[in-house]
């Protein structure tokens, strides 16, 4: 119970990180696998955030008032880059599938699949 | 300006990307591109050469901060040789560029194309020469993303290439996503992303679950993102279906720095002596490396589409690599270094070549080629060329790596292994064999294009395979390099 | 939603104030919380805002294409620049000490161009990415529909377009 | 010439017949003229060489270390390459006629494939390592496909996947793997007399190392792996002789014969035992291969058995680990070239003369075809090992290193293959000479093949009398030590 209360953040980032993975290689939906993507890539971006936290500890940022704890920046500024990646990834993403639906008129793994094995049929009659 | 080349190998193409984007002449942003890449191959020779001199690890301080704290480039032994590979090839496919996507991408894309290119030819130099954990993450991903939009670029020719760029991107972002959580656990564990000083502090937490949970992450992040088998189905229809000039930059480094990036992690940081690393990690690399070999291989011998073929064939030889790495020994990471640069240049030939073909005739497969021996001679002898070197005939770089790679076997009594290593890079001669057959042995269907070829298109693909007999033949610069690559990490390689 | 008076006024107010507090952001970034990539995202949001409530058309006016892609590409020149600047009065790359009178200046100095730089590009890039995304469709809808004009022109049967739009 | 200059000349003289077969090939006359003179020249060579006691190594290129392209001359690659040299102007003079006679096509590359393979040959019998062997044993691998295939028929083509795929997969997966083990295990792949392997190998590995070696070089025919050679007797009849004579099984019997002396030292090999059972593989392969010949009724295929049952005869030499059979071996070479070259010759000359492939159907051709049928039975006669020819010397040191080494049961193996020989080559000189004539055959008249194959054809077995007399010439003290 113990282990539970004082590491609660590590069980809700592998919670989330499980639905974002499973989503990933469950769905179908094109649209699906990125809403898991994202879930799974922001999991990781909470368990940097929340092992930089120091009990009681206030922001980092330079003050005249006396020292006290603080939370190490360190992980902050290396997911302030992860969240850069990670909004390039989804930009790049989400243009793949409206192109796909563009040209195939499906974003369905299953569906895509059928016609590319169609197509690749036909050119190797062809 | 001497001191400066680590930093400059990197800035060089990353500065050019916006630039090029900005060109709106396509020949301007191709010329750009040219020149950058061809600065940068000038800088990583130089920079070989520095080191070799040197003797020790060159080392770069970004904006002056030294080690734990700041982040700082290493130039030693391994980044030095994988430097030369990833630009040269760079630099050579660039050439050949021109061509490729005049024929293959819409001429409004040029421009943002070159940025791309120049993007991912950055971020692939960055990864070798970082020696900052998450650093290598940052380079990883500017490398990938700008790979998955050069792979959705083939849209225009063959509209597979979206689904297969698509797949590449979820993919390549899990590994990478597995890659940060293992350096994340790692840096939770030591307080320190440096890669020098996590391989010190290690030794303290060596035994805890935690950082197995790390090495677990890190290893099947960079598993996925070097395509071993079974991780490996991103590959053949990224590769396939990309622009012809992508499909021979990626095919020829994207996989290698990857392979870099884990010996740089396995070896660098954790080291052989990590409790553990041999048994487990060695084992299974070692396991999934000759099954690669044998997948990819008959993978490769059931397909008809050229480019697809030699993606297949990739996986093969991405194993061998992987087995090199698993025999855990200092020649047989020597090994995987020969093999690494080895493979980059075969590959660069056989999908250069194949690219001509495909550039012209809209595809390449088997059908396609029959018969153009005699009508594409040059290109063709490429091919050939390059594919005995993957058989690994004597004479040919495919000849010294296999001979490596046996040795580090044979060296480790693995006798069982060696032999079905070499079986299964004697089954390459069968896909070898149907191009030859299909190539000089039928005669040119009666109303088939006629193929054409002109020193454009062919002379990219014969530099590197000038290099594939020349390192076939004068290997021993090569071996003594890759050695010093192995000894950076184990002592003893020879 | 251009006509409605409430959300014009709001927008009108808002547009500016966001655009402020973003330059607030950007350039206190090195005192307190903030920096180049917050304050690019917050200033592209004031683009954003615009083109939601304006229209998609108005909103590319104000930032056209090409001047966005400039911005991008200015964004990463100058950080990369700034370096390079760094790099030619002797020191490192990226080493701000020299960028100054004296090394605290310098170091003001530099973080301020680089975070420019960042929050030029982050901007420019989130306004790309609407423009992009929003623009798309809009665009493909007004092919499908000339496409299906054409159809009828051409073959002057009418019934048959509607049912297949309708199932796509 | 001086001698030194001898080895480069050797290697770039039929590379030189190729490129001026290609230069020349709208001028066919030319064109065969010139291969005819430079095989000529080459012929001289070899015999200069062969007589000089030159042996000093020529180096090349080096690939890493230990890995060199080098040449060294020494008495068993000067032997081979006399071989090679001297029965390539006679085969070029056959195929001339025999191409112009049989009326087939594509001549040009032909020729071009041939003297190809002869560069191949000189290359294997002049390797000074392990590694330049593999390197033209590949080349001669690949550089006869095109020859076996040459007809371009399904079957042909078929013919040449089986031919390719057994020698090439063989070469490649196990070959390859006995020359890298051996230079991981010594460092080196020189040929050295007394082998490089003693010392630095457990005794108890030294059998499997020698199997990958015994069974990687496809082209000695070993059984099981002896499938390709009939099956590549579609292609015409002077590939067959290229094949079964002067380059391809002879190179595979020579490699091997060369490994088991310079790599691993028939000291070694008998102290260890290694190679027992590869005495009786061969001994196997010798027998079952004559009673699959008795079986044949297609002649050339009949003579391809007879040749992997020959075949026996040098690994078997090889493998009984003693000097007497190692030298009998190396004379087996060369008397199994002259005689199963005139075999093939007349093989050739019938079927330009009249077209007959199958034994049935030549009943009475002796009487048809005088010259060419002497060949042929002095050709036999000497595989069968009979006196006054070639073939016999052969035999008999063969059984005397048997003897030497105990091995009784080959000693039977030996002469039960003799007598089945003599069943099965006898036939055809039986029937040829006596047997009734089968309809068919128009004439009683003599009727030969034309001159230029008539020629070579009695100069080989010429050479397969002369061998007998002059066998002092051909019986190498090889395979001891240079010390003791």
């Amino acid at each position: 119970m113990s282990m539970l209360a004082g590491q609660w953040n590590y069980f809700l980032v592998i919670a989330l990180m499980m639905i974002g993975f499973y989503t990933v290689i469950a769905r179908g939906n094109m649209v699906k696998k990125m809403v898991g993507l994202t879930i799974f890539q922001t999991s990781v971006f909470m368990l940097y955030i929340s092992m930089g936290k120091i009990a009681n500890g206030t922001a980092p940022i330079l003050t005249d008032a006396a020292q006290k704890a603080y939370a190490n920046p360190l992980p902050h500024v290396l997911i302030l880059t992860a969240i850069v990646v990670g909004v390039a990834t989804t930009a790049v993403g989400y243009a793949l599938i409206i192109s796909v639906y563009e040209s195939y008129g499906t974003i369905e793994d299953d569906e895509l699949i059928k016609i590319i094995e169609a197509e690749e049929d036909e050119g190797a009659d062809a | 300006m001497m001191q400066h080349l680590p930093i400059l190998q990197i800035i060089v193409p990353l500065l050019g990307a916006p630039l090029a984007a900005l060109l709106r002449g396509r020949d301007l942003a191709w010329g750009l591109a040219l020149l950058l890449t061809g600065v940068a191959f000038l800088i990583s020779v130089v920079l070989f050469g520095q080191q070799k001199i040197a003797g020790e690890a060159l080392i770069y301080e970004l904006g002056g901060w030294p080690a734990p704290i700041g982040i700082v480039y290493v130039i030693d032994a391994a980044s030095a040789l994988v430097l030369p590979v990833v630009s040269g090839i760079a630099f050579v496919a660039t050439i050949a560029a021109r061509r490729l996507v005049e024929a293959e991408i819409d001429a409004r894309d040029h421009a943002l194309f070159y940025a791309a290119w120049l993007l991912t030819i950055a971020g692939m130099l960055g990864q070798v020469t970082t020696g900052d954990a998450f650093n290598i993450f940052v380079f990883l991903e500017i490398s990938s993303l700008s790979a998955y939009a050069l792979v959705a670029m083939g849209a225009g020719r063959d509209r597979r290439a979206l689904p297969a760029a698509f797949n590449y991107l979820i993919l390549g972002t899990v590994g990478a996503t597995f890659y940060v959580i293992g350096v994340g656990l790692l840096y939770m564990l030591t307080g320190t992303l440096n890669l020098m000083d996590l391989s010190e502090r290690l030794a303290d937490v060596e035994s805890t679950r935690a950082v197995f949970t790390a090495l677990a992450f890190i290893a099947l992040g960079l598993f996925l993102k070097m395509a071993l088998f079974p991780l490996h189905f991103w590959l053949v229809p990224a590769y396939a279906h990309a622009p012809s000039a992508v499909s021979a930059l990626m095919a020829a480094t994207a996989t290698k720095v990857s392979v870099y990036v884990l010996i740089r992690l396995i070896f660098g940081v954790f080291g052989i002596e990590f409790p553990g690393l041999a048994d487990a990690v060695g084992l299974l690399v070692l396991t999934l490396g000759i099954a690669g070999a044998f997948v990819g291989t008959l993978a490769a011998i059931l397909e008809t589409d050229l480019k697809k073929l030699f993606a297949q064939s990739s996986i093969a030889q991405l194993g061998y690599m992987a087995i090199g790495i698993g025999a855990m020994s200092a020649t047989g990471l020597a090994a995987a270094f020969i093999h690494l640069f080895n493979h980059a240049l075969m590959k660069g030939a056989l999908f250069l070549a194949i690219g001509a073909i495909a550039a012209q005739a809209g595809r390449a497969s088997m059908h396609t080629i029959e018969g153009a021996g005699r009508q594409i001679p040059i290109t063709m002898t490429a091919i050939l060329v390059g594919g005995l070197a993957l058989i690994g005939v004597p004479l040919t770089a495919g000849f010294i790596s296999k001979l490596y790679l046996i040795r580090a076997l044979l060296e480790q009594d693995f006798w069982m292994l060696a032999g079905l290593t070499f079986i299964s890079s004697a089954l390459a001669l069968a896909y070898v064999w149907k191009i030859i057959e299909a190539a000089w042995l039928k005669e040119r269907p009666e109303g088939a294009p006629v193929l054409t070829e002109s020193p454009v298109q062919y002379v990219p693909a014969w530099l590197m395979v000038v290099a594939t007999i020349g390192f076939g033949i004068f290997s021993a610069p090569l071996v003594e390099a890759a050695c010093a690559a192995a000894n950076v990490f184990i002592g003893g390689a020879r | 939603m251009q006509d409605d008076p409430v959300i014009r006024v709001v927008a009108k107010v808002m547009i500016p104030t966001v655009m402020l507090f973003a330059l607030y952001v950007q350039f206190h970034g090195d005192y307190g919380p903030g920096g180049g990539f917050q304050a690019g995202v917050i200033f592209a949001a004031a683009f954003v805002l615009n083109a939601m409530i304006f229209g998609l058309n108005r909103g590319r006016h104000v930032w056209p294409a090409n001047l966005n892609l400039l911005a991008v590409c200015a964004g990463v020149l100058l950080y990369g620049l700034t370096g390079v600047a760094s790099m030619l009065l002797g020191e490192n790359y990226l080493d701000y000490d020299v960028l100054g009178a004296t090394p605290q200046a310098g170091q003001h100095i530099g973080i301020l161009l680089v975070e420019f730089g960042v929050g030029l590009t982050v901007a420019s890039v989130m306004v790309a990415l609407f423009f992009t995304f929003a623009g798309r469709m809009t665009h493909n809808r007004l092919l499908d529909r000339m496409e299906a004009q054409d159809k009828d022109a051409k073959r002057g049967a009418v019934k048959e377009v509607p049912k297949k739009r309708s199932r796509t | 010439m001086a001698v030194d200059t001898l080895i480069p000349a050797l290697l770039g003289l039929p590379l030189l017949a190729s490129a001026l077969v290609l230069l020349l090939r709208d001028k066919p006359d030319l064109r065969d003229g010139q291969a005819l003179l430079i095989g000529v020249i080459t012929a001289a060579c070899t015999v200069r060489l062969y007589a000089s006691a030159e042996t000093d190594t020529v180096h090349f290129i080096s690939l890493a270390a230990g890995l060199d392209i080098s040449f060294t001359p020494e008495p068993l690659g000067k032997l081979f390459a006399l071989v090679a040299g001297v029965l390539w102007p006679v085969a070029t003079l056959y195929t001339i006629g025999y191409m112009r006679g049989a009326g087939e096509a594509n001549h040009t590359r032909f020729m071009f494939f041939y003297a190809i393979a002869i560069h191949a040959a000189m290359g294997i019998a002049l390797s000074g390592n392990l590694l330049t062997l593999f390197v033209f044993y590949e080349i001669l691998t690949f550089s006869t496909y095109p020859l076996v295939t040459h007809k371009g028929t399904p079957e042909a083509m078929r013919a040449g996947r089986i031919y390719l795929g057994i020698l090439v997969a063989s070469s490649v997966v196990l070959l390859l793997f006995g020359v890298i083990g051996v230079w991981v295990l010594t460092g080196t792949l020189e040929f050295k007399s007394g082998g490089i392997l003693a010392g630095h190998i457990d005794p108890f590995y030294v059998p499997f190392l020698l199997a990958l070696f015994a069974f990687g070089i496809g082209k000695a025919a070993l059984m099981p792996l002896h499938r390709w050679l009939p099956a590549a007797m579609v292609a015409p009849t002077p590939v067959s002789a290229l094949l079964h004579a002067v380059a391809v099984v002879k190179a595979g019997v020579f490699t091997v014969l060369k490994v088991a002396v310079y790599i691993f030292g028939i000291d070694f090999l008998r102290e260890t035992a290694s190679s027992d059972w590869l005495v009786y593989v061969a001994s196997f392969s010798i027998l079952a291969a004559s009673v699959v010949a008795m079986t044949k009724t297609n002649l050339k295929a009949r003579l391809a058995y007879s040749t992997i049952s020959q075949l026996g005869y040098i690994v078997l030499g090889a493998s009984l680990a003693t000097s007497l059979a190692a030298s009998g071996a190396a004379l087996h070479i060369t008397a199994h070239a002259a005689g199963k070259i005139t075999l093939f010759f007349c093989a050739g000359a019938i079927y330009v003369a009249h077209h007959l492939t199958d034994i049935k159907d030549m009943n009475g051709l002796g009487r048809i075809m005088p010259v060419t049928y002497t060949a042929f039975a002095l050709g036999a006669l000497s595989i069968i090992g009979v006196p006054p020819l070639a073939g016999a010397w052969s035999k008999i040191m063969l059984m005397g290193g048997a003897l030497d080494n105990g091995h009784l049961l080959v000693l039977a193996a030996l002469m039960i293959s003799s007598l089945l020989n003599l069943v099965y080559l006898g036939e055809i000189v039986l029937r040829g000479f006596f047997a009734a004539p089968t309809h068919g055959l128009k004439s009683e008249a003599v009727q030969e093949a034309p001159m230029s194959m008539v020629l070579p054809l009695a100069l080989t077995a010429a050479m397969s009398v002369a061998l007998f007399f002059a066998v002092d010439y051909f019986i190498l003290d090889f395979a001891k030590p240079a010390g003791g």
